[in-house]
């Protein structure tokens, strides 16, 4: 099939659906409107009311009751409609379902997937904008996934919706209509936890999620113009994370730059430095890197605020050559 | 109600109606990205504003609330730096529109986030009751939807057990997005929820301003002369789809919404006045021109102010200028 | 009721009390390092735990209710492995007492967040009505002061709305730790919150087991039966302190305590059916006395177990043995 | 005065509410119960129920009322009483408090102190153990201490009250009468984001924080018989963190080992490790290391979970040990 990420997501839904009466999808709007950005259009009428839930508008019971319906052995799709409105779940997902295995010993699982749109670069303002991975990713018991790229939204979340464990599904709102490719029909999974790398190179290593994939992949290809050769991977998995693929691209570039949108401290770069730091320090020809969002409460509404928080590859491609100098 | 009251809830009905009128133009124009407005809502705005005492009490709004931002006081050109993201802007550009902050007025800032205002209205209530401020009360509006989050009701309940100076203003529109009531919540007077809370409350025409008004002046009435809080369900209805981004038309008949219209509480209201001899067709005509002058001058004044510079992004965020590195 | 109800009642009532006994006597002695009792709730479970019907009905309990739990069929031994914290406890050693999980009984893993497991029994509700497994209901039991929680409202919406079947079972100790129901709450009865949710909501006397019973049976059979969910308060008394760490004489006065006593449900049960001839003075003696011996067998059983090992630690985190660096 | 850390908290609130009649204290049971550690005993007497009030069940409504009051010019200090409560007020601290300043571009402010116990070793098992400052250093607009000692305490609280920015400060349970110690009658403050070199070394550089500094030291101790100099920073101060004194150490002993009780991956240590391979990669003569917590949900109950969990100051020991022979 030929698509943009909305639809890989939605496809891969739909044949969720068809194939596992267990899987149910609960959320605002999720219903009739089918989702703001029309993920679940017409679902209702396929699938019926029972298995497409228009809930309440109530973040923290549709995360609470769907981990009830995981202990119970259906296989809900909880959606949170924008990622900024997440926080009131935090105590489901954090405290509830990231705790249920290890509380019960083993006796109870919660096999859940949330789904949410998340970050920036859309006009998406102080409350429609955020990046939420680094409030989850310290949390034992949860796994998280960030892919970009249709093939592998489709693979990973055909992975997270066949895992025993909960699951945060985190969907980049740029790159939603950002390219269609084409993908398989049949329903693959992509194991949670590789990395990918989407371009080989030598000099630099350049390790990004999400949205920002796209732009460093368009500043790696212009430094090939300069002979540059960047390699670019693309986590997709945020948790648990893929230390292989890192530490062996390393071994080749001896040169780290970590890109993201969400803001440095204690961000995902964090993490990924301080494994470096410590399992390949000799490996490093330059300190580690990392362009990031910045140091903010959130994106602001105006051209001016989101575009100097958003970063350019333009300005990736800066970073990437001073690496590669120093 | 004196004349004048009269005359003052239907230019306060009007201003509204025509800005919302006017941001949708801008929006489809593509002179701003987005509009949110409040048609079917005038009449219970125009009637609470109406009973705000301007210098003493505080208003904790929701999105929605144009006309009760103006109602206490508002400047028009407020609402237009906000809609085109202007450094004037009282978030600076940083927040969606009509998400002010004005604090000399008593108009509190809020986040996009449903429910979480509620709670901070309490507080505001508390201070003063704390302070002794007799003669003070706080209004605090949100919607429908909003009476499902959990924070709602930890604010309610909190409310009553200290005995707060809080009206709880619900504009009961019959949807939160594509969710009708019937889907929100099994009651049909909002208003019995506060028999939960034990404290007063009360369901009124929201179409009526008068109605809307002696309700919830009576109400902010007790609140000042420390009876405490009270809930007010005003029944009214939302004619727009619930942004510029939305289409209604996917989750309810345009019937209903034609026959919700037929009861437009604007006309109906014009009607009265004329009936009453408040008011004669011209006066009103006129009146219409006047405000459509003033708004007109209003967005163009806006259009023509500075944008919000890169600089802004890192302002405000502390006290002073900490990073969180030091 | 039938006598051998009476008599399995008065049963499960001795047992819970003198299981909390002994729990507080080991507290004293320094073999357990906290011990946490119902002494006042054993009529409200035991009534409550009579109505369940084991092999089709779901408890979600809360911590204070050791007499559901046995009720509804767990071994004495598992509350003593589980107070001394052995590797056989059905959390491994991992919660606190009186935190059980047993799948096979129907009986809900949760945590000690207050209110937060009272979205999983909704959601163990929608399971069973997604599977239109008729004849089948949860109970979910929680305090007076998990009713002040957002968890609880948007739980309590969520049921109503989607008719789960659920009955919502509150044991109204009249305290919170030290917060007593007066600065909790400003309404008399908790019942009366299900008017806001449009569900039933009655009150009965938690010290009458055979009231409660009757009660949460025909609550458990309307949603059984597809009646939707109901809320039920038992009104009762917290005669300890709220665990062997509390203090109440700091909060409450002993005088309080004491006339409560004088209506303690066991004596005034046993009188009962003494006087109803039900069980002559001679047998209760004799069943007080099998329950002693039953209970000090497996409290030495438990105690003579092995204790979890250190490796237990990082077990049952993920299905898996995923680490977050993979 | 000689006091340990519990009174130091204790007599500074004193000390506060006394000096500034804008401080009100806010949490379950500080009142008449003073609080579950004592920490507000007596207060209510002396201060009354306006000041020192005992809030409803319900954590989302402490702290947003809280930012309210804040928001109108009070100083709240609101209590969690355990940190493992605090979930349900994520979106209450990241979503509103912590953005207050920035949504309004100053207009409105949050001088709020959000006091809680956290961390283990004291058999809270799995809900009352946990540590949360990694879940909540990420956020901007935040600021986090968590000091360790008595001196530390009191300074940090003072600066804390004084702040006009939200503020979490964290108190671990561990070190509440771990050791009593002289400090100033005086209000003094300790500048916020300032660490503190608790023993000088030059062999070795270990940065920690909360009760682990104890530990550490205890382990630098033992070393300082073998020869081996440990330099032992206690950073009191997570969000802002003090860059210059980590840095001046390092250029100093060229080794670092990072100690804390929360977990690794993602934790306070991964960005302190980031930093220092950004900005000192080349003045370090062995690879960073981490000696965290484990990689599970939570600690446990049973001693043997615990003691897994926890770190001893003999494994301190041994890893400086081999950090120095590296
Ligand atoms: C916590 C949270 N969840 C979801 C949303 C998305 N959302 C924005 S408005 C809205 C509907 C609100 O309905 P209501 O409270 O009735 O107000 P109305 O828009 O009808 O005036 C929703 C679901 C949000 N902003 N915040
Ligand atoms: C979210 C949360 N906040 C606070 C606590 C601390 N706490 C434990 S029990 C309790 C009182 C609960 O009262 P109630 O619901 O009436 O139950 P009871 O103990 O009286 O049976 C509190 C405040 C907690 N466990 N979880
Ligand atoms: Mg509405
Ligand atoms: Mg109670």
């Amino acid at each position: 099939m030929n698509v943009n990420n909305v639809e890989a997501v939605r496809a891969t839904l739909h044949d969720a659906l068809t194939r596992d009466e267990r899987i149910v999808i609960l959320g605002e709007d999720v219903g009739a409107r089918g989702n703001v950005f029309l993920i679940t259009k017409d679902f209702l009428q396929e699938f019926g009311p029972q298995r497409i839930v228009d809930t309440p508008l109530s973040e923290s019971a549709i995360i609470g009751v769907a981990v009830g319906m995981a202990m119970d052995g259906l296989r809900p799709i909880a959606e949170i409609q924008f990622a900024d409105f997440i926080f009131p779940a935090f105590n489901q997902i954090v405290g509830e379902a990231a705790k249920t295995r290890y509380r019960s010993n083993g006796d109870y699982t919660c096999p859940l997937v949330i789904r949410t749109p998340y970050g920036g670069g859309v006009r998406g303002a102080l409350s429609h904008s955020i990046s939420i991975e680094a409030l989850f990713y310290h949390v034992p018991g949860l796994k998280i996934v960030a892919p970009a790229f249709p093939a592998d939204v489709r693979g990973l979340l055909n992975a997270a919706i066949a895992d025993p464990d909960p699951i945060l599904f985190l969907e980049h709102k740029k790159t939603y209509r950002l390219a269609r490719t084409d993908i398989a029909d049949e329903a693959y999974t992509i194991p949670i936890g590789q990395a990918d790398i989407k371009r080989s190179g030598t000099d630099l290593t350049v390790v990004s999620y999400g949205y920002f994939v796209h732009l460093a992949l368009e500043a790696a290809a212009k430094l090939s113009s300069e002979d540059i050769s960047v390699e670019v991977i693309d986590l997709r998995s945020i948790r648990p994370m893929d230390k292989t693929t890192i530490l062996q691209s390393l071994s080749k570039t001896h040169r780290l730059l970590i890109i993201h949108e969400d803001h440095a401290f204690g961000g995902i770069g964090a993490e990924i430095a301080a494994m470096v730091a410590s399992e390949a320090l000799f490996e490093l020809d330059a300190p580690i890197r990392r362009l990031c969002g910045p140091d903010v409460p959130a994106m602001g509404y105006a051209h001016a605020l989101e575009d100097a928080y958003m970063i350019s590859s333009e300005q990736m491609a800066t970073a990437m050559r001073e690496m590669v100098q120093f | 109600m004196k004349a004048s009251e009269q005359r003052e809830l239907l230019r306060r009905m009007l201003l509204h109606r025509q800005i919302d009128t006017r941001a949708f133009q801008l929006n489809r124009q593509g002179r701003i990205p987005f509009a949110l407005g409040g048609e079917g809502h005038e009449a219970a705005q125009a009637g609470a504003s109406l009973a705000f005492m301007r210098g003493q009490d505080v208003l904790v709004p929701y999105y929605r609330d144009l006309g009760l931002a103006l109602g206490i006081g508002l400047p028009v050109i407020d609402v237009f730096t906000s809609l085109f993201a202007k450094k004037a802007d009282t978030s600076g550009g940083r927040q969606f529109p009509s998400h002010f902050s004005n604090k000399a007025l008593g108009l509190v800032s809020i986040s996009s986030i449903i429910a979480a205002h509620v709670a901070h209205a309490v507080g505001f209530g508390l201070a003063m009751q704390y302070r002794k401020e007799r003669g003070r009360a706080v209004l605090c509006s949100f919607g429908d939807g909003a009476t499902s989050q959990g924070e709602w009701h930890e604010a309610l309940n909190f409310a009553a057990v200290m005995q707060a100076p809080v009206v709880f203003f619900c504009q009961n529109n019959g949807w939160a997005i594509s969710v009708p009531q019937s889907k929100q919540m099994r009651i049909n007077d909002i208003a019995d929820r506060a028999i939960g809370y034990g404290m007063p409350g009360s369901t009124v025409d929201g179409f009526d301003p008068i109605a809307v008004y002696d309700a919830v002046h009576a109400a902010l009435e007790r609140a000042r002369n420390g009876g405490g809080p009270s809930l007010i369900e005003a029944k009214c209805y939302r004619f727009l789809p619930h942004t510029s981004d939305d289409d209604d038309r996917t989750y309810r008949q345009p019937e209903e919404v034609e026959t919700q219209r037929t009861r437009d509480p604007l006309p109906t209201f014009e009607r009265q006045l004329i009936e009453k001899q408040i008011y004669s067709t011209d006066e009103i005509a006129l009146l219409k021109a006047e405000l459509y002058e003033h708004i007109d001058q209003a967005l163009e004044e806006a259009a023509a102010l500075e944008n919000p510079s890169a600089d802004s992004l890192t302002t405000n965020v502390y006290a002073g200028t900490e990073k969180a590195w030091l």
